[in-house]
């Protein structure tokens, strides 16, 4: 049964990468403002039914712009009267504040869409099949656009000096102001970034299954799980745990209920942090 | 005057730190701030260069005053600090650290033929210069970090305490290379605690007490003054 | 009364303190000065239990202290300040007192609710001791007051007071006069010196030379992470050593 | 008036679910984000004991027993963890707790829940036994209260708050800082099964629906917006926030508009605690009175 | 501090509102789930409602007042379910609610309506357990029991021996699940494997891989519309070839639109009612008139039917007392054909039921003839 178990794998995988693409965004925050964004969930679900508004009126292709586009002014709104004006308290309390934003944006896309499932109409498809392997078109480009994306991200860390001006914000944020980085640019990256990784994941989902309001704060704890395996503030481990998280619980099902899929992130959270608080795949720090 | 300080006062949350101090600085010259701990002495230079916003008091620089500009606004008028403690990226490359450290010209060729420079000038760093700069000893971070007055050459240069906890041997090295970083016209402004060496190099001295001006004079003058021992030493 | 041996102490590779031994108690009040940078904090925290003791041994009278959690370390009389103003600003000045006191009955909840007389005995002789501390500290008058309120010297001398709550046989006090102007520091040069007359032996890091000539009676050097210096402050400020480590070597003037 | 004495145990049992909280927040500057785990381990205990023919008073002490005890269980390793790191770790117990409930149907009959909890000290099942439930509620709230005002006013109190003022201090002055975070986590989540057992036997059913996150949401927002760290606050936070939510039932709504209401309260809820943050994260009874 | 008594004269001024006697109306309660996870049904359950209320007070109401539902949202969730008809039965002071969706909320409110003796009427709760709960309550869905003992009779009637057996995770789901299994069992049939899937999820590939392991004839997969549709469709691209065997919760044109080309030819039993008759002719007709542009949602009739029947009770009862509607309503219900059949109550207030079987053929869901 060993096609099983690789297909198996193969769908890990491939939602792995779709947690990885919500990961990064989380990290980078995290990294850059050190709080958990709590509310970024929500970006992954407006982003999606953005999509879903403005592909009434115009082509699916040309709707996901002006929704992405709209996602990334949600984030700048939020940076700019809740978070921007928090700076100088502790975690906690940006915590506590994201999720009541968290809370705010779910409860807005209830009231303007319903708490009805909703769906972009694609026609079902047969699924490719490779080597007895089958992925459905929706995967390989969920897979491609994660691929795309965060070798897109490691490019602009590694080669931009926006990029680099980001891993030095997250090293330390005082030194990075000294030394004259443009601070308001890096926050707006960052914030850019993560929305835009958040909105284009959460289309990339609905476009798979379906569009409820419940899809940002469920994929949002997986991306937790993602962040905190790879380390705070590891873009790389934000990779490499949204990878673990998505092929840990596809194989689990094969071994435990299904009723407990949710339960192996939340229960990796609990061991990451108690055995080994820095995440397993922090072999590097700082912000790769 | 290329620096001037007035009447400074300033501090954290409420309690003042600095209590009227005053100093000034010529162009292509030495200064150094001396005196105990709890002086305010980095209160100062944070002061200078816009990290602490003072309550009274205003500093011009350039014959500009610059009081209540932004740090990144003094960086691009040629104020460069280079702080105590952490003051290179770890987690980024030697490399990196010279571009971000330089990355407030414009001009890239001109920032590209500085870092040349610096990596010419220091082999222990260009060997390096692809690893985190987290690895490097205390001696060759301070350098790293001297490296970005070498790639700007800003009119002035603020260092706060650049010999701390370094091998004798690094002192003589740093101290070299804040000589050759003002020949090359960069003013420099130190708080050391490394009272004689600061002054054998310096123009100007001033000492600070508890938040004020206790003595000023030039290098040679200070070094001679028994108040300054006594200071230090209890005498 | 305290006696180390042969501490090291490295962070990352770095070593902040190297091989350091001494011995308190021959003197009521011993000094610990040196540059910045030189590991007379972080002497301080492997003392105290903060920072892991990597190498060496830690004593307090016959007993073995190293690396032993640091709130065991308090209540065997071994008290500390730190370096920076640590007072509870959202408690008044009396709480912070009433707080620091030891093995409070009242902090176990079985106590507290099976023998609520115990604690009340208790936290009036608690009380009692926090305004005799505010007598000694002269802060009678700012007892309700929040710490937070009270000026950096007044917090420094609360912090003071809060030692005394613990009936410490050995103080350690980080720089406490860093910082606080020159009227306040007679009061906590009076406060320090009265203690010694109860049998405390006090050990402070000090940056003010002439405070610590006038306090010590013994003084240690420390650079680089060693002891350099041993001996009465006068003749510290005339050894070779002390003086470079403190005002530098002066620059060779054919380099310069 | 039984509906009043309905809405006011309900209210008086998040009075208890929140100073439980508060205990642990507002005092010992913990923050939970899992609390509801231990909500539900008291409901659980005490519904499936007094189901299985123990006398349901009995069910109850033992289920605040069973809630404490696993309070510092999870308490001892979680609290190596600090600040918002120890909130993750608890959040994800908390669901972890709940999908236990959910799928473990050998125990917990899973997603049917449990129906027909019978109420102790042979208070009448249904409306009847409602006003004598509301006496009995008000007895444990106020013993509750009582005990926690004793606790925080307390050397035991005190020694919390230096804890989360300033943990190197405390330990400088001889305080056990992990002991009194353990008991404080213990004691807080012997209260929120407390209240959970109360609600268990009041409303006489539960299932794994009744302890989702969105109930530490809830208790949370109740603490914050009565004011952390004072006795008074998590009960006057409780009272406006259970209340606020019946009387959007007597606002004359129409039918057809029925479905914008949950969302625009959830609106105002993720509102208030945004706002609370801003501008008043000390609560609408502050501890510092300025 | 200041803000306290505010609210507290906010609160006596309401209660006082909404206390006072609504003059000439017959009032009956409904606790809906107009928001939370299942308000995705109660919108549809009302406008079913709506509809019969209207057709009822067209029909000079109750003889001669006009009839009027009291909606209750219940969020979904049994706390405020209880807390819903706590006001119901205390402040409104009703002698007839239409009891809440979802086994689990009409189970946590059916013990306070029975000790009340308040008549609690269900239009979609099929828990078996509900047939227990007391002679105050009644239904018009059939239970649980009748649906698990035709699915099982449909599998043994295709010809399936063994199945997989995957329900969601919910008290419908794991009780229909229950009953399927052992009357399936009992038939000779075999249950490969049987698990529970979440509700809510977007992402089922495991749960269909854990199927296509086993590679069954036929799956036996009692669900919701979005789960099973999410479900259709993911097993669909999987290339999971089996005869997909669904229940009454799934069979919704919902579950058509979203899962396209991937629900062809489920089949599925629900209970059923001809659709010839009269009566659901004069529904359909009534309903498109009403809501053009709007399918009619699941359990719709039962909605409709739910509140004719109540109509018809409390025009025959003798007061509006609730002992004398009991036994109105038990006498209203009897022969009553509504559009979902004969509405006979049994002892326990429980309906029969016809089981019919459902599929999806070119898109759209109709009667499955083999």
């Amino acid at each position: 049964m060993s096609g099983y178990y690789l297909q198996l794998m193969t769908n890990g995988i491939i939602a792995g990468a779709v947690y990885a693409l919500f990961a990064v965004g989380l990290t980078l925050v995290y990294g850059v403002f050190r709080f958990i964004n709590f509310a970024h969930g929500e970006l992954i679900a407006w982003g999606a039914y953005l999509t879903l508004a403005f592909s009434a009126l115009i082509p699916f292709g040309a709707a996901i712009f002006p929704a992405v586009a709209l996602t990334v002014l949600i984030a700048l709104t939020q940076e700019r009267y809740v978070y921007a004006p928090l700076r100088k308290k502790t975690g906690i309390t940006l915590l506590i504040a994201s999720i009541g934003l968290s809370y705010f944006l779910r409860n807005g896309l209830r009231l303007l869409w319903g708490s009805d499932l909703q769906s972009f109409g694609f026609e079902a498809a047969r699924g490719l099949v490779f080597f007895g392997i089958t992925v459905s078109r929706t995967q390989i480009a969920m897979f491609l656009a994660a691929v795309i994306f965060l070798g897109f991200v490691w490019g602009l860390l590694r080669f931009t000096m926006l990029g680099k001006g980001l891993r030095a914000a997250a090293d330390s944020l005082e030194l990075a102001e000294i030394v004259g980085i443009d601070m308001k640019k890096i926050r707006r990256a960052v914030w850019i970034i993560s929305a835009v990784f958040a909105a284009s994941g959460g289309i990339l989902i609905a476009i798979d299954t379906n569009l409820e309001p419940m899809m940002g704060i469920a994929n949002l704890l997986k991306a937790f799980a993602a962040v905190l395996l790879g380390g705070a503030g590891n873009v790389w481990g934000a990779l490499l745990g949204g990878l673990f998280i998505g092929i840990a619980e596809n194989l689990g099902v094969a071994f435990f209920s299904p009723g407990y899929k949710d339960a192996i992130s939340f229960a990796l959270i609990i061991a990451i942090l108690l055995f080994k608080p820095t995440g397993i795949f922090a072999i590097m720090k700082g912000m790769r | 005057m290329l620096l001037r300080v007035e009447a400074i006062t300033a501090g954290y949350g409420g309690t003042d730190i600095l209590q009227g101090v005053g100093m000034s600085q010529e162009g292509g010259t030495v200064s150094c701030v001396i005196g105990p701990n709890g002086a305010g002495k980095s209160t100062l230079l944070r002061v200078i260069v816009g990290q602490i916003s003072p309550s009274g008091g205003r500093v011009f620089f350039d014959r500009r005053d610059v009081t209540g500009t932004s740090m990144l606004e003094r960086a691009r008028m040629g104020l460069v600090f280079v702080p105590q403690g952490t003051n290179i990226f770890p987690n980024l490359t030697v490399l990196e650290n010279l571009e971000i450290g330089s990355s407030l010209m414009e001009n890239t060729a001109e920032r590209d033929k500085g870092i040349k420079e610096v990596l010419e000038r220091f082999p222990f760093i260009r060997v390096k210069r692809s690893r985190p700069a987290g690895i490097l000893s205390g001696g060759e971070r301070q350098i790293l970090a001297l490296s970005r007055i070498i790639v700007l050459k800003p009119l002035l240069g603020l260092l706060d305490e650049p010999s701390l906890g370094l091998s004798p041997i690094m002192v003589e090295m740093i101290f070299d290379e804040i000589l050759t970083m003002n020949r090359s016209g960069t003013s420099m402004l130190l708080v050391e605690q490394n009272a004689r060496k600061a002054l054998s190099i310096s123009h100007r001295g001033y000492v600070l007490e508890l938040g004020r001006n206790r003595i000023t004079g030039t290098g040679a003058e200070l070094l001679s003054n028994p108040e300054v021992k006594t200071l230090y030493l209890g005498g | 009364m305290l006696t180390i041996e042969n501490v090291t102490k490295s962070f990352g590779g770095l070593s902040a303190v190297c091989g350091v031994s001494l011995q308190l108690g021959k003197t009521p009040i011993t000094g610990l000065v040196g540059p910045n940078g030189s590991g007379k904090t972080t002497l301080f925290h492997m003392i105290t239990g903060f920072y892991s003791v990597d190498k060496g041994r830690v004593f307090l009278e016959d007993r073995e202290i190293t690396n032993l959690k640091p709130h065991l370390i308090s209540r065997m009389g071994l008290l500390r300040t730190f370096q920076h103003t640590r007072v509870l600003p959202f408690l008044s000045t009396l709480e912070n007192l009433i707080a620091a006191a030891p093995l409070q009955r009242g902090e176990s909840l079985v106590q507290l609710f099976l023998r609520p007389g115990a604690v009340r005995k208790d936290e009036r002789k608690n009380a009692q001791k926090a305004r005799e501390v505010l007598d000694t500290i002269k802060l009678q008058p700012l007892a309700g007051e929040l710490a937070g309120r009270l000026s950096y010297g007044q917090q420094r001398l609360l912090e003071l007071g809060r030692i005394l709550m613990a009936d410490p046989r050995v103080i350690m006090l980080d720089e406490p006069t860093a910082g606080i102007n020159p009227s306040l520091v007679r009061d906590l040069v009076r406060v320090i010196r009265g203690l010694t007359g109860v049998g405390i032996q006090v050990f402070l890091i000090e940056h003010n030379m002439p405070l610590v000539m006038e306090l010590c009676d013994r003084v240690l050097v420390m650079d680089a992470g060693g002891l350099i210096f041993e001996g009465s402050p006068h003749e510290a400020v005339k050894d070779k050593a002390v003086i470079e480590a403190y005002l530098g070597k002066a620059r060779d003037a054919s380099k310069s | 008036m039984d509906y009043l004495y309905h809405i006011l145990v309900i209210a008086l049992i998040y009075v208890i679910f929140a100073s439980s909280l508060n205990l642990e927040l507002g005092y010992a500057g913990l923050y939970n984000f899992g609390h509801v785990a231990f909500f539900a381990i008291g409901a659980y205990t005490s519904a499936l004991l007094s189901l299985a023919g123990f006398s349901p008073a009995a069910s109850m002490a033992i289920a605040v027993l069973c809630s404490a005890a696993s309070g510092a269980l999870l308490a001892v390793p979680a609290l190596r963890l600090s600040g918002d790191y120890f909130g993750i770790a608890t959040l994800a117990f908390g669901e972890l707790a709940r999908l236990f409930a959910l799928n473990e149907r050998w125990l917990t009959k899973g997603p049917m829940g449990l129906p027909g909890i019978p109420r102790p000290l042979g208070i009448e099942a249904g409306i009847s036994g409602i006003p004598v439930y509301f006496f009995f509620t008000v007895t444990i709230t106020a013993a509750v209260l009582l005990i926690l005002r004793k606790t925080t006013m307390s050397p035991f109190g005190r020694a919390l708050k230096v804890v989360r003022e300033d943990e190197f201090v405390a330990r400088a002055f001889g305080k056990n800082v992990f002991s009194l975070k353990v008991r404080a986590v213990a004691m807080g989540s012997l209260f929120a099964g407390l209240a959970g057992a109360l609600y268990a036997h009041f409303v006489t059913y539960i299932s794994p629906y009744d302890f989702s996150l969105n109930e530490t949401i809830l208790v949370l927002l109740c603490v914050v917006l009565g004011g952390k760290g004072t006795l008074s606050g998590p009960v006057l936070g409780a009272f406006v926030i259970i209340l606020f939510q019946e009387l959007l039932r007597f606002l004359p709504i129409p039918t057809d508009w029925g479905r914008f209401v949950s969302p625009i309260q959830g609106m105002i809820y993720g509102a208030v605690l945004v706002i609370l943050m801003l501008k008043r994260p000390e609560g609408i009874i502050p501890e510092h009175r300025t | 501090m200041k803000r306290l008594p505010a609210v507290a004269v906010c609160l006596v001024v309401l209660l006082c509102a909404a206390l006072a006697p609504a003059a000439d109306e017959v009032v009956v309660g409904s606790i809906t789930p107009l928001s939370g996870k299942l308000a995705v049904y109660g919108e549809g359950f009302q406008q079913a409602m709506l509809l019969a209320l209207d057709e009822v007070n067209a029909a000079e109401g109750i003889n001669g007042k006009p009839m009027r539902i009291h909606y209750e949202d219940n969020n979904s969730t049994a706390k405020d379910s209880v807390s819903a008809i706590q006001k119901l039965i205390t402040v409104n002071k009703l002698p007839v609610i239409f009891g809440p969706a979802a086994s689990s909320n009409f189970l946590a409110v059916c013990p306070i309506a029975q000790e009340n003796k308040t008549i609690l009427i269900g239009a979609e709760s099929a828990a078996a357990d509900i047939t227990k709960c007391g002679d105050y309550v009644f239904r018009l869905f059939p239970s649980d029991e009748l649906q698990g003992k035709g699915a099982a009779e449909l599998a043994v009637s295709l010809g399936y021996k063994e199945v997989v057996l995957t329900y969601i995770n919910n008290d419908w789901g794991v009780g229909l699940g229950r009953v399927f299994k052992d009357n399936f069992v009992k038939a000779g049939g075999k249950i490969i494997d049987e698990f529970s899937h979440d509700e809510g999820k977007t992402d089922y590939r495991t749960e269909i891989l854990r199927i296509k392991k086993h590679s069954p004839r036929a799956a036996v997969n009692l669900t919701y519309i979005k789960e099973g549709a999410t479900m259709l469709k993911q097993s669909y691209e999987t290339g999971l070839k089996t005869q997909w065997l669904m229940g009454s919760a799934s069979k919704s044109p919902k579950l058509v639109e979203l899962a396209g080309e991937a629900a062809e030819g489920v089949i599925g039993t629900y209970p059923t009612f001809s659709q010839e008759t009269p009566q659901y002719k004069h529904f359909k007709e009534v309903w498109a008139k009403k809501y053009p542009e709007k399918k009619v949602p699941v359990f719709g009739e039962y909605n409709y039917d739910m509140v004719h029947i109540t109509a018809k009770a409390l025009r025959a009862s003798k007061s509006y007392t609730s002992q004398d509607i009991r036994a109105a309503l038990i006498e209203a219900a009897k022969g009553y054909m509504g559009v979902t059949g004969d509405k006979t109550f049994d002892e326990n207030g429980d309906v029969g039921a016809v089981y019919g079987k459902w599929t999806v053929k070119a898109g759209i869901i109709t009667d499955y003839r083999p």
